[in-house]
């Protein structure tokens, strides 16, 4: 369905001939009626991958190819052409939407655009769509600001439905909202996806609502893939010390599970001046002196499902202690 | 569209009590509100006397009268009368036409100009285009007003339309700062980004989204310059390049009034100044008002 | 030192500026109707003196001559002659700036000194009465035209109580001026320990200080309440009261502290503002500075005077913006100049 | 309305701070918001309380109400908070400064936002230091240095020069976390502590955080949404919604049988334990001009019957150290009320 191809996104540093690597070679696919939850910390670069998947910001190289087009390179023109079937949701409610528009103006606004459907199509699929996130007609001419944080992602989210898009970008769409809402955005995400069949790209820090939602998950560290594979493989053996850290953080929500944290020593780099080696090797607990020579790079790992860009990701896997299995039961 | 259409008739039923809320709205609005409300009746009242000049002035505002040449106030002329005898209390109410005239047209043209060049540069900002309008910008400001003001004046003539055009000229940055200084993180915002992303171009994402979201500042501003546009206008006639006498000014008769001030003839430049007081301090207090509106901070018990 | 840098490269970059206001300024007084050479001479002389004026004076020649030969001799700090005095501009200027210098930084100084601790007040004392004064009275401030008035204040205090000596000029008519130091009277009379012109150069100066210093305080007022109160309401003051601070601490560490940058932005507006504006107040009480030799020089259509000012204003202008940038940097050290 | 000593009453232990009927009201453009209401609970000596609720619930008040820093438009209708013996709402602003900072402080969310943004971070801490103990500015600096090694910075002295905006919002958190402790205070109030940091950060501060007040006795309120926090670092949970507490429970209780069905709600929202639409009354909590009778979760609540819309539901006993304030806990809902969807 989509494919990205050695993505990379530099922003320049102003007054200065250095430059930010934000995305730095990325590659991944996503197949229809899927969802890949795509991890990182802040910094990471992962907002920045959806941005670029958008042409919201252009990438610096790398291909993005989506049922055969490279969107990386197409001109504007075609590029709007290809808008409706593929979408975003966006991370703060009410700053994605449009304070001066109502409701039901900002989800019919891609309808219009599309210059598909005739007046009273329109209508009907706004009703449809509407129905579809759970929002009833009478939110329809209400503005931003008197929903409430769920209804305003509701609208969020019923706008990127609206033209009926096969890929959708979801950035961070429920980490500003109380865990208790969270959770319905979720399932609701869930059954739109059971629904049409759409495929997710899911952006998040929240691992617990990634384990819930993605079938497979890729973590990002300063702008890299260091392990992708399917989620029942990443929550049970993690092969990469970050990977690993990350989900020793994790704090469950449940008195009697016992915390083992793996610390990462440090902060993160800058990501203005990027070791030469492994980005990891000034924090990792295993690092090595050839980690610091050369960039790992993404590979399979015997034994395992998943790949992992870490020279001792076999050793990892064997002494895989695999204790963080916080939510088993409803992997998927 | 349609949907809003459905809404209205759901709601006919409400019709019947609105009338008898909206009363009471527009009682809340005022005691919530004193200082705007308290800005735009001073601001109604004088246009409406520039407006009704004629009923309301009790003496034709530009007729010579040698038998009545400055007369301190009395019964027959409230305000006296100027040293070419002419009604002081009247001459100030047909001034309003043109003082007020020349605010609100100065304030039309300038957010007319001010504002779409503003979302254009905020919207391109850090490129050619934005520097080379904040240049230009910036030239305008750095230029002593005054004095630009005086000089522009007396090159195009002394024309109420000249005053207004200069005036206007030297406004409109303001209004591309507010504009361009909102659009310039609006453009950043999800909500552009989303707009975007639904198959928005450039054009419509400007005026159909980030511009109606950009515009409030100006308002405050705009009433705030309309008050400046009258000091001005004022300030230009009383040095003698602005309104020429006998047309009825405010800044003109002050300056009438000045020329015969140490014999003690005081009212003919005190009253047109109060009356001019007035008008700006009524810009100013439906600015604060407006700004008071917007501001979420504001809350009293 | 990266702020000196970034102040010497505004100082460069201030060039262009002044030549596009160099240009602006020659092209707009050129196009002006009317003929200075006739001012000059009188109307009713014989064609060939007004030809060989026209030609003494280099009026004769294509505009972009003349602007070449302008342009020449300003960088050789020549600003022509004017017309209307006789004088080089310089000359003229270098009589006049100190007068509006010593009128507008008074003024200012005045102003800031009552402004602040009003706005502050108000701030604190937020919708109580003396909030609901201090909103009126600045609110006042910024209707009134200055020309207004300085008018009503010399009908009160001299046409009424002879208060203060006749407001024309900078000193009492018999009065020479003091030797010239800095040109400011106050300083100079001071510096020679002459006692009675310093009296008259502080009474001349009394009403239009007043004036000015009135109008002024009010925006600066308004500015400070509202940035103190903006800075009041904010999560560091709110932490500030949280640790147990003392009030006076968090009033002016904390609040005045964050809201500097904006009061000092008005500050800085307002005063290049008087440089070139207080043209009326200088009309009204005979204050011989630039805004009056402007207008009388446009009224004469002399060229290199209005030049002259017009220059030396912006260039002020320019330099107390100047001023008020690096002092941003000063105040917030999340700004820095590359 | 309430029982004076009610809610999250503890056998014998004596509570260093208790709140009893507490009542905060604000008086916004858009009419009156009656934020607390009633709000009663004890914290302990040494212990971490967990108080969970939604955005709207009220949390952050309560938790200014305790250092008396509610402001306008806010404003303390009713009730207590006692501290040492001594009423708070009550002392004068001068006594009441004493204690913020140097006997209760506060560790407030997105540290970076809450520092002085122009003043270093060093001054900062300080500063409270220096207010409270009265000490000169040398013994205040060598007190600040120690304390930002305690709390995890590395290379103190540079860091003490630091602005605000220098540091990474992890760093930032440990600042204001030592500005907090600097004093040794005996009740800590964590807004949100961790709220907008990375994972891996998150759990260091909690960490970091939680051992720094193991060691020195003090007691916490912990105001937060995370039930993930709860579980790990608070012995006892305060649930809230509308102001109101509606249930107190040690954290083990909470999390095996939570009795009141808004806590049931809020537990079913985990994803691990997420099975159909049992009891759903998620959302902002409403808002109301004035407290109304009954329940105030009877609008959003799949069990609410007749006497849920009339009378108060009292505080229950519903196990050792858990209490809750419901008609119907721990029963099944009534038959005839059995749609329970919303």
């Amino acid at each position: 369905m989509l494919k990205l191809e050695h993505l990379v996104k530099e922003f320049p540093i102003r007054g200065s001939k250095a430059v930010v690597c934000a995305v730095n070679d990325v590659s991944f696919e996503v197949g229809p009626g899927e969802t890949l939850g795509l991890v990182g910390e802040s910094g990471s670069g992962k907002t920045t991958v959806g941005l670029c998947l958008l042409r919201l910001t252009e990438p610096t190289s790398g291909a993005i190819r989506f049922r055969g087009t490279d969107l990386a390179t197409l001109p504007k023109k075609s590029l709007r052409a290809l808008r409706p079937s593929i979408q975003m949701v966006f991370q703060e409610p009410f700053l994605s939407l449009n304070p001066r528009k109502s409701a039901g103006a900002t989800i019919e606004e891609p309808l219009i655009l599309q210059r598909k459907l005739s007046r009273t199509e329109r209508r009907d699929r706004l009703l449809e769509v509407l129905r579809q996130v759970r929002l009833k007609p009478e939110h329809l001419n209400m503005y931003p600001h008197q929903l409430t944080a769920g209804q305003q992602q509701c609208v969020g989210i019923a706008r990127a439905m609206a033209t009926k898009p096969d890929f959708v970008v979801l950035d961070e769409p429920t980490s500003s909202l109380d865990p208790s809402v969270r959770a319905e955005i979720i399932d609701l995400l869930r059954e739109i996806q059971l629904d049409t069949g759409v495929s997710y790209l899911f952006i998040s820090h929240d691992l617990t609502t990634v384990q819930y939602i993605s079938h497979r998950v890729a973590v990002m560290y300063l702008g890299r893939i260091v392990e992708i594979g399917t989620t029942h493989e990443i929550f049970k053996r993690q092969l990469h010390p970050y990977t690993r850290a990350l989900l020793s953080s994790v704090l469950v929500p449940d008195p009697t599970s016992k915390l083992h944290m793996i610390p990462l020593e440090g902060e993160i780099p800058s990501p203005i001046n990027l070791p030469s080696g492994c980005y990891l090797a000034s924090r990792c607990p295993h690092v090595l002196p050839s980690c610091t020579q050369a960039i790992p790079e993404l590979r399979t790992v015997d034994g395992s499902t998943s790949a992992a860009a870490c020279f001792r990701a076999e050793e990892l896997l064997s002494t895989s202690d695999s204790e963080f299995v916080p939510d088993a039961g409803s992997s998927r | 569209m349609s949907v809003e259409v459905k809404a209205a008739d759901q709601s006919q039923a409400a019709h019947v009590t609105s009338r008898a809320r909206k009363s009471v709205t527009a009682l809340m609005f005022i005691s919530a509100n004193p200082v705007l409300v308290a800005g735009a009746v001073a601001t109604i009242a004088l246009l409406l006397m520039g407006l009704l000049a004629p009923i309301i002035a009790p003496y034709p505002p530009e007729t010579v009268d040698f038998n009545a040449i400055s007369l301190a106030p009395s019964p027959t002329h409230i305000f006296g009368t100027d040293s070419y005898g002419m009604d002081v209390f009247s001459r100030i109410i047909y001034a309003a036409r043109i003082d007020m005239v020349v605010a609100l047209s100065v304030v039309a043209i300038s957010i007319i100009i001010g504002t779409p060049l503003g979302a254009i540069a905020g919207f391109f900002g850090g490129t050619i285009i934005d520097s080379v309008m904040m240049r230009f910008v910036d030239a305008v400001q750095a230029f002593p007003a005054f004095i630009l003001a005086v000089m522009t004046v007396a090159i195009l003539g002394q024309r109420v339309l000249d005053v207004v055009i200069v005036i206007a000229f030297l406004h409109f940055p303001s209004y591309l700062r507010l504009v361009r200084a909102k659009v310039l993180s609006a453009r950043k915002s999800q909500y552009a980004d989303a707009a975007r992303c639904i198959g928005n171009g450039n054009l419509r994402l400007i005026f159909r989204h980030l511009l109606p979201n950009c515009i409030d500042p100006i308002f405050p501003q705009s009433s705030l310059n309309a008050g400046y546009a009258i000091l001005l206008t004022a300030g230009l006639s009383f040095i003698g390049v602005g309104v020429r006498p006998p047309t009825p000014e405010w800044g003109a008769m002050i300056n009438l009034g000045s020329q015969h001030m140490l014999t003690g003839e005081w009212w003919t430049s005190f009253f047109p100044g109060l009356a001019m007081i007035i008008a700006v301090l009524g810009f100013n207090l439906v600015s604060d008002g407006l700004q008071d509106l917007h501001d979420p901070t504001r809350r009293r018990r | 030192m990266a702020l000196a840098q970034y102040a010497g490269r505004r100082l460069l970059s201030i060039i262009p500026v002044l030549f596009l206001i160099t240009l602006i300024t020659f092209f707009i007084l050129r196009i002006l109707p009317g003929n200075p050479v006739l001012l000059y001479v009188g109307g009713f002389a014989d064609p060939s003196v007004i030809k060989s004026v026209t030609k003494l004076l280099g009026l004769d020649q294509p505009l972009y001559i003349q602007y070449l030969k302008y342009l020449n001799g300003l960088i050789h700090g020549d600003l022509g002659t004017s017309f209307y005095t006789g004088q080089p501009v310089v000359q003229d200027l270098r009589q006049r700036f100190p007068a509006t210098v010593e009128l507008t930084v008074l003024s200012m100084i005045v102003a800031v000194v009552f402004a602040i601790p009003l706005g502050i007040v108000s701030a604190l004392r937020r919708n109580k009465p003396v909030d609901h004064g201090v909103r009126l009275v600045t609110t006042l401030g910024i209707s009134m035209p200055e020309f207004w008035l300085g008018l009503l204040l010399i009908q009160v205090f001299f046409v009424h109580f002879h208060l203060v000596p006749a407001p024309i000029g900078r000193l009492d008519t018999v009065m020479s001026p003091p030797k010239t130091i800095t040109g400011l009277y106050t300083i100079d009379s001071l510096l020679t320990l002459n006692g009675a012109t310093f009296f008259s150069a502080v009474a001349h100066l009394i009403l239009p200080v007043a004036t000015l210093g009135f109008i002024f305080s009010a925006p600066i007022a308004r500015q400070t309440r509202s940035a103190m109160m903006d800075a009041l309401s904010s999560e560091p003051v709110r932490i500030a009261r949280a640790d147990g601070i003392r009030e006076s601490t968090v009033i002016l560490r904390y609040g005045l502290r964050q809201g500097l940058a904006p009061i000092v932005t008005i500050i800085g507006l307002v005063f290049s503002y008087l440089l070139g504006g207080d043209v009326l107040v200088e009309v009204v009480f005979a204050w011989p500075g630039l805004g009056q030799y402007a207008v009388l020089a446009i009224q004469h259509q002399d060229y290199s005077a209005v030049q002259g000012v017009v220059l030396l204003v912006t260039v002020t202008v320019v330099l107390v913006y100047l001023v008020i940038d690096v002092l941003y940097a000063v105040i917030d050290p999340r700004i820095t100049y590359r | 309305m309430t029982r004076p000593d009610a809610g999250g009453r503890r056998g014998t232990s004596r509570p260093i701070l208790s709140i009893r009927d507490l009542h905060v009201h604000f008086f916004t453009e858009s009419g009156r918001r009656a934020v607390v209401n009633g709000l009663s609970m004890d914290l302990q000596y040494g212990e971490m309380l967990g108080l969970v609720g939604e955005a709207g619930s009220g949390k952050s008040v309560v938790g200014l109400a305790c250092l008396g820093l509610v402001r306008p438009p806010g404003e303390i209708m009713g009730g207590t908070i006692i501290y040492q013996g001594r009423d708070l709402l009550s002392l004068s602003s001068r006594d009441l400064r004493r204690i913020r900072g140097s006997h209760i402080a506060l560790v407030p969310p997105n540290a970076r936002a809450a520092l002085h943004p122009m003043m270093r971070v060093g001054h900062q801490i300080a500063g409270v230091y220096r207010t409270h103990a009265g000490v000169g500015k040398a013994e205040a600096r060598d007190k600040t240095l120690y304390m930002l090694d305690a709390v995890g910075i590395p290379d103190p002295t540079r860091r003490f020069h630091a602005y605000p905006h220098e540091l990474s919002g992890g760093m930032a958190q440990r600042v204001a976390i030592a500005a907090a402790l600097i004093c040794s205070p005996k009740v800590l109030i964590a807004d949100e502590p961790t709220t907008g940091l990375d994972v891996t950060i998150q759990a260091q501060i909690l960490a970091l955080m939680n051992s720094l007040i193991r060691e020195t006795g003090t007691a916490a309120l912990m105001l937060t949404r995370d039930l993930g926090i709860v579980a790990h670092y608070c012995q006892r949970v305060g649930v809230l919604y509308a102001g109101q507490l509606v249930e107190t429970s040690d954290t083990n209780a909470f999390f095996a049988k939570s009795a009141h069905p808004y806590s049931q709600s809020l537990l079913n929202s985990i994803f691990s334990r997420r099975r159909g639409n049992t009891v759903k009354m998620l959302g902002a909590p409403p808002t109301f001009s004035e407290l109304p009778t009954g329940c105030v979760c009877k609008a959003r609540c799949p069990w609410a019957t007749d006497i849920c819309q009339t009378e108060a539901p009292t505080w229950r006993t519903m196990g050792p150290g858990q209490e809750v304030r419901c008609h119907w806990a721990r029963r099944t809902a009534p038959v005839d009320k059995g749609n329970v969807e919303t």
